[in-house]
């Protein structure tokens, strides 16, 4: 089978839909003949012509605007947010009207569109190039809320979301693109949206993460192991509609629970983790829910002593998973 | 000094003028209707054609049904002219079960039906113009001769959604009509604070797209321009940016008190100008109207309004617990 | 003292920061010679003239960056969204450009402006002027975000956020505006930002919550006091910084905690509060932590039967309370 | 064919002209190192000027120190003209500690300095525009006779924010001059997918706004439009839409790629059309160069950049938890 990186993995889902349905087009700033800047959709335009794979003026809400109405009249939009930062002149469009489009008109219309977005940090991005800003979509019904964190799942999960018939944003984490390698498929396969994934098993406290922060949890369960800590991961993969039965059935097991996120820590997904453990599995619990997440300033600085310093690390994940341990 | 024959514009038949009148005709006893229920404590909220009928029909008439229409909160009269039914629009007034639009989740003056190829609209200002241009894109890539025809008022155009609209459908030339309304005001904020330009479709050249103004009082006038702009979407050559003056002679909405920014004279003066009583002269002149026919279908429409009044009133609100479907695709139909 | 329902106070507080500081200025769609929908600023165009209340044009990004370069100009800015529903083409402006500019510019240049917005339903407004979007800006570090729940509140707090030196997102509820009257003083007074308030005491369980709700949760402990369970209510006043101390000492003294908003359920303020709680007072609790929320769906409809269905009620949170109490 | 001499501008001395390309040519040696320092992986980004200079150091030239100067990511000649230093430069590419735009925080080419009334900007593209308008709108508040510039590129026009601000400055006539440099692509997408007009300048009719297009590679030519337009700010006369048509010689930045998206030869074109070796004919002819001082300055000026490489790879970064400090007005300095 052959061995992908997250960025192969999704350009070829794009590509897969398109060969397969012609209604699916895609549009964004730069994503044709230089074939976006991560180059998800690399080598797109020359395939399917200028029609279907559409270099948009740079213009964020018309982006999502125009893809709006291509999936009023029939087609299957992808559209590409440059860096998730810059998502929010399109945020009134995405919440205003994708989100409530089936709803207000009592299912005559519907949306079916997908949103793409590179995200997170530790990649020397700055202020503006780094944020997590997700919060604002898992908040809003009607919208779906996907974060992948391995190649073979974003394959799967950006062909479910392209099938999607409902508006469906999609958060590609940046540092991720060319991490890790693993096996995806050739061809047609989905990864159903609104499970999650448990990514490492264990007894002793369960790590629920997404995206990047998958991985450093991963290390972390891995160095915890060697203190005879079994760290259970938990990788949510989808933050709207949440599977609440994997998270709950899994402290429920271990009885320890530790949210790991990159967003701001107020009110970052984690909060709502944290707040269905608090409601749901509250008599289960031995010790505090615990959250590990971005710190609570603007956004990550450029300089690297900060930029670690704002991140959560598999160091400083490790560390809580002993306070927690110890509680 | 003798008065030129008023003529009809090419492509509408006699029952066609005629249409237009009944439609615009409906849609101010039905809007007129509409407040005096929400004075007497029968529904919250009203926002309001009123004036605005000509404009609204005018252009809403030279499409076709398989045409794809965006109104705005304000385009009773597109719904109508489009074949929304008096039963239907009072449904939606009342917010009760069975409004076609939203099933009562949405205030009146949002319009939307599949059945009459009109999309589902927001409060929001400006959104839908977006829309309009991705509809105009499909179809222009499915090299079909249909177009989208999009409505907003003049204060709306300060967004800056309406930029990036009109600047898509130029680069793309995809058939779009956008028709502004002007009426003069944005709530209570006069034109001359939200524009520096006097006619928004000074606006069109920034995009080397074709802008008219024509009176939006005219309905003909109206039919006629947004029907040379309906064409020229359909030959492929691009968009246009019609600009329809007009004004609304109620206040904004039943929560507005338009005497704190406009003179009582202002308001007079524009009711002078009725595009109702002036398109009727017209048809009269025509040979197609007279007071007796006027009357009878006058009462007919009341007649249905009463009708509609009164099963909407006792029609259920939706239950509870509907308010949770169709947040996904979870199931068919409706 | 002179009686004055929500609307008038915050009129009042305008009125008195414009009379004491000719730097401060307001901006808004109506706010001028209609004196904006719901009278907030009514008269104030004829006091203090048009160069200072700004008939804004109908577009709320350029409101709020306007009210940025006049903020940075030395300017005090208060801008008007005519409801909070459509603060959202303005977001971009409010997350990118206000809420950083101090911080990326390591203090050189601020911010100092107000967004005020109306918020909240249970006034037949529909999916579009019913909304509680507050979760968008509490997760956002570098604003702060305060939403008073009675008329001397407001203008007190008002006033604090017109001398704060960094921008501050002020909701106030529609419902409230003409609900309560009470005695609120003339001249300048503040009550501060970041401060929540024991708006009853109890000792039986902690009803945390903010805007009309704080209402609803007294009627409910009033309610429930009659069954003999005293309910003490947390009025948070700020959601941005969360003044947890209150929370805290008020959960760890009852043992039991319910959040009650208006924002949908999923992510919205209370779950921070929850997560907080969580975090924090774990061992201190006797029962789960409640979420009594408006519904995950779109927006609140329109029609009564589902805008009552929609938002929490004083009976609603009753029932949760007893509920708590039984668990 | 005699070729008539060059003519210095109005209100420019001598030493006016030998300045700005003595900024022009800083801001071209320093753009240059910064790529061979990415290049050898001592600093993780660059955004570069180069091609630019003339429309940057050209327009920052017509303003006063009391102006305020609104630039984007692209302005380095900018910044060097408001006089940031070759160190403080160095500081901020390498993100350390005593970097005055934001000490370490943000990616290089984010300017921003109060002591040079240089408002700091985001990576946000056109946000900026709305900021300028509203500082131009307490200058005219307060009577003063200062104007706001600010600068931006032709893609980012197609972003809402780019109207809103237009139309603001335009029913208030506020002393704004918009800076539009033209460089024909937004990162590799060409005007023509941007706009359906020629001139970005075009626009400023819709406003009823001079729209003035001029060579940006002739530093001179901007200069006097700019001085014309800050002149007209600061008669009272409102705003001005100035389009710089220059180009970008070097990729968009140190992560992209321009061959994929440009030709060669295309490049090579407008590198025959440089901006400093054109100016720097413009003054051997007006007798104020010659390529003894060119030399002797270029040496000096690579002579203070290698020091200031030295002590920036050098300089600390800032300390991790400084990252916690200024989020809110709780300390006073820096
Ligand atoms: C984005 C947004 N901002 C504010 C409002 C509130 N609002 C509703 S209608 C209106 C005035 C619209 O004026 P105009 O576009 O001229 O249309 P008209 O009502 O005059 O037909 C305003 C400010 C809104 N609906 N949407
Ligand atoms: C709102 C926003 N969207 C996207 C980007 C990513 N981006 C950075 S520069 C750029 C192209 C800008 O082109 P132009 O405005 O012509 O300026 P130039 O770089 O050519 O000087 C893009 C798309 C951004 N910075 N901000
Ligand atoms: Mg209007
Ligand atoms: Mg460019």
């Amino acid at each position: 089978m052959p061995v992908r990186n997250m960025i192969d993995a999704i350009r070829d889902a794009i590509d897969v839909a398109m060969a397969a349905d012609d209604r699916v087009l895609i549009l964004g700033e730069d994503v044709g003949v230089r074939g976006g800047v991560f180059q998800a959709t690399k080598g797109l335009i020359e395939k399917y012509g200028e029609s279907r794979v559409i270099d948009s003026p740079l213009a964020e809400s018309s982006i999502a605007g125009v893809a709006i109405g291509m999936a009023l009249e029939g087609l299957r939009p992808i559209a590409e947010m440059q860096f998730a930062d810059f998502i929010l002149p399109a945020v009134n469009q995405i919440i205003s009207e994708a989100a409530k489009m089936r709803y207000r008109s009592y299912n005559d219309y519907s949306v079916p569109m997908v949103i793409r977005a590179p995200f997170g940090g530790g990649v020397h991005g700055g202020l503006y190039h780094s944020q997590s800003n997700e919060t604002i979509f898992m908040h809003c019904p009607g919208l779906k809320m996907v974060v992948p964190s391995t190649p073979y799942d974003a394959k799967g999960l950006l062909l479910s979301a392209i099938a999607d018939p409902d508006p469906v944003v999609f958060y590609e984490h940046k540092r991720l693109y060319r991490l890790i390698k693993e096996e995806v498929p050739d061809g047609h396969y989905t990864v159903p949206i609104g499970q999650a994934k448990v990514a490492r098993p264990g007894r002793d406290l369960t790590i629920i993460s997404y995206g990047l922060m998958v991985h450093f949890a991963l290390e972390a369960a891995a160095a915890l192991a060697k203190d005879g800590v079994e760290a259970e991961v938990v990788d949510l993969r989808t933050l709207l509609p949440l599977d609440q039965d994997t998270v709950l059935t899994s402290v429920r097991k271990t009885k320890r629970a530790m949210v790991v996120y990159e967003a701001n820590r107020t009110l970052g997904p984690g909060a709502e983790v944290s707040a269905l453990i608090a409601e749901h599995a509250l008599f289960d619990l031995d010790a505090p829910v615990l959250r590990v997440a971005g710190l609570d300033i603007p956004a990550m600085p450029y300089n690297q002593v900060q930029e670690e310093f704002f991140l959560p690390s598999p160091d400083k994940i490790a560390k809580a998973a002993e306070a927690l341990m110890a509680s | 000094m003798a008065k030129t024959q008023p003529k009809a514009p090419q492509g509408l038949s006699q029952d066609g003028l005629v249409q237009i009148y009944k439609d615009m005709l409906v849609a101010r006893l039905l809007d007129e209707r509409m407040w005096t229920l929400n004075r007497i404590g029968k529904a919250p909220f009203v926002i309001s054609c009123q004036g605005q009928e000509a404009s609204q029909v005018g252009w809403a008439a030279a499409l076709r049904p398989d045409d794809v229409v965006v109104p705005y909160y304000r385009d009773m009269g597109v719904a109508i002219q489009r074949g929304m039914t008096i039963r239907e629009l009072m449904l939606a007034f009342f917010g009760k079960q069975g409004d076609p639009n939203s099933n009562g989740r949405q205030m009146p003056g949002h319009f939307g039906c599949r059945r009459l190829n009109m999309v589902s609209g927001s409060s929001v200002v400006i959104v839908q113009m977006l829309h309009a241009v991705g509809v105009a894109y499909a179809m222009k890539m499915r090299k079909q001769d249909r177009v989208a025809a999009v409505a907003f008022g003049e204060g709306a155009t300060a967004e800056g959604d309406f930029h990036e609209a009109l600047n898509w459908a130029s680069i793309y030339r995809l058939p779009v009509l956008f028709v502004c309304e002007n009426n003069g005001y944005a709530i209570s904020v006069p034109q001359k604070k939200e524009m520096a330009v006097e006619n928004v479709s000074e606006r069109a050249r920034a995009y080397d797209m074709p802008g008219v103004t024509v009176d939006g009082n005219d309905v003909l006038a109206v039919y006629e321009a947004a029907v040379e702009a309906v064409e020229r979407g359909r030959r492929g050559d691009g968009p246009t940016l019609l600009e329809l003056k007009t004004y609304r002679v109620v206040p904004h909405s039943s929560d507005d008190d338009d005497r704190v920014y406009r003179s009582r004279e202002e308001v007079e003066a524009w009711k002078q100008r009725d595009p109702i009583k002036q398109y009727q002269l017209t048809l009269i002149e025509m040979g197609l109207w007279d007071a007796q026919r006027d009357q009878a279908v006058r009462a007919e429409i009341q007649a249905e309004i009463e009708a509609a009044v009164e099963e909407a009133d006792r029609a259920p609100f939706p239950a509870a617990e509907d308010a949770l479907r169709f947040v996904y695709a979870d199931e068919e139909g409706r």
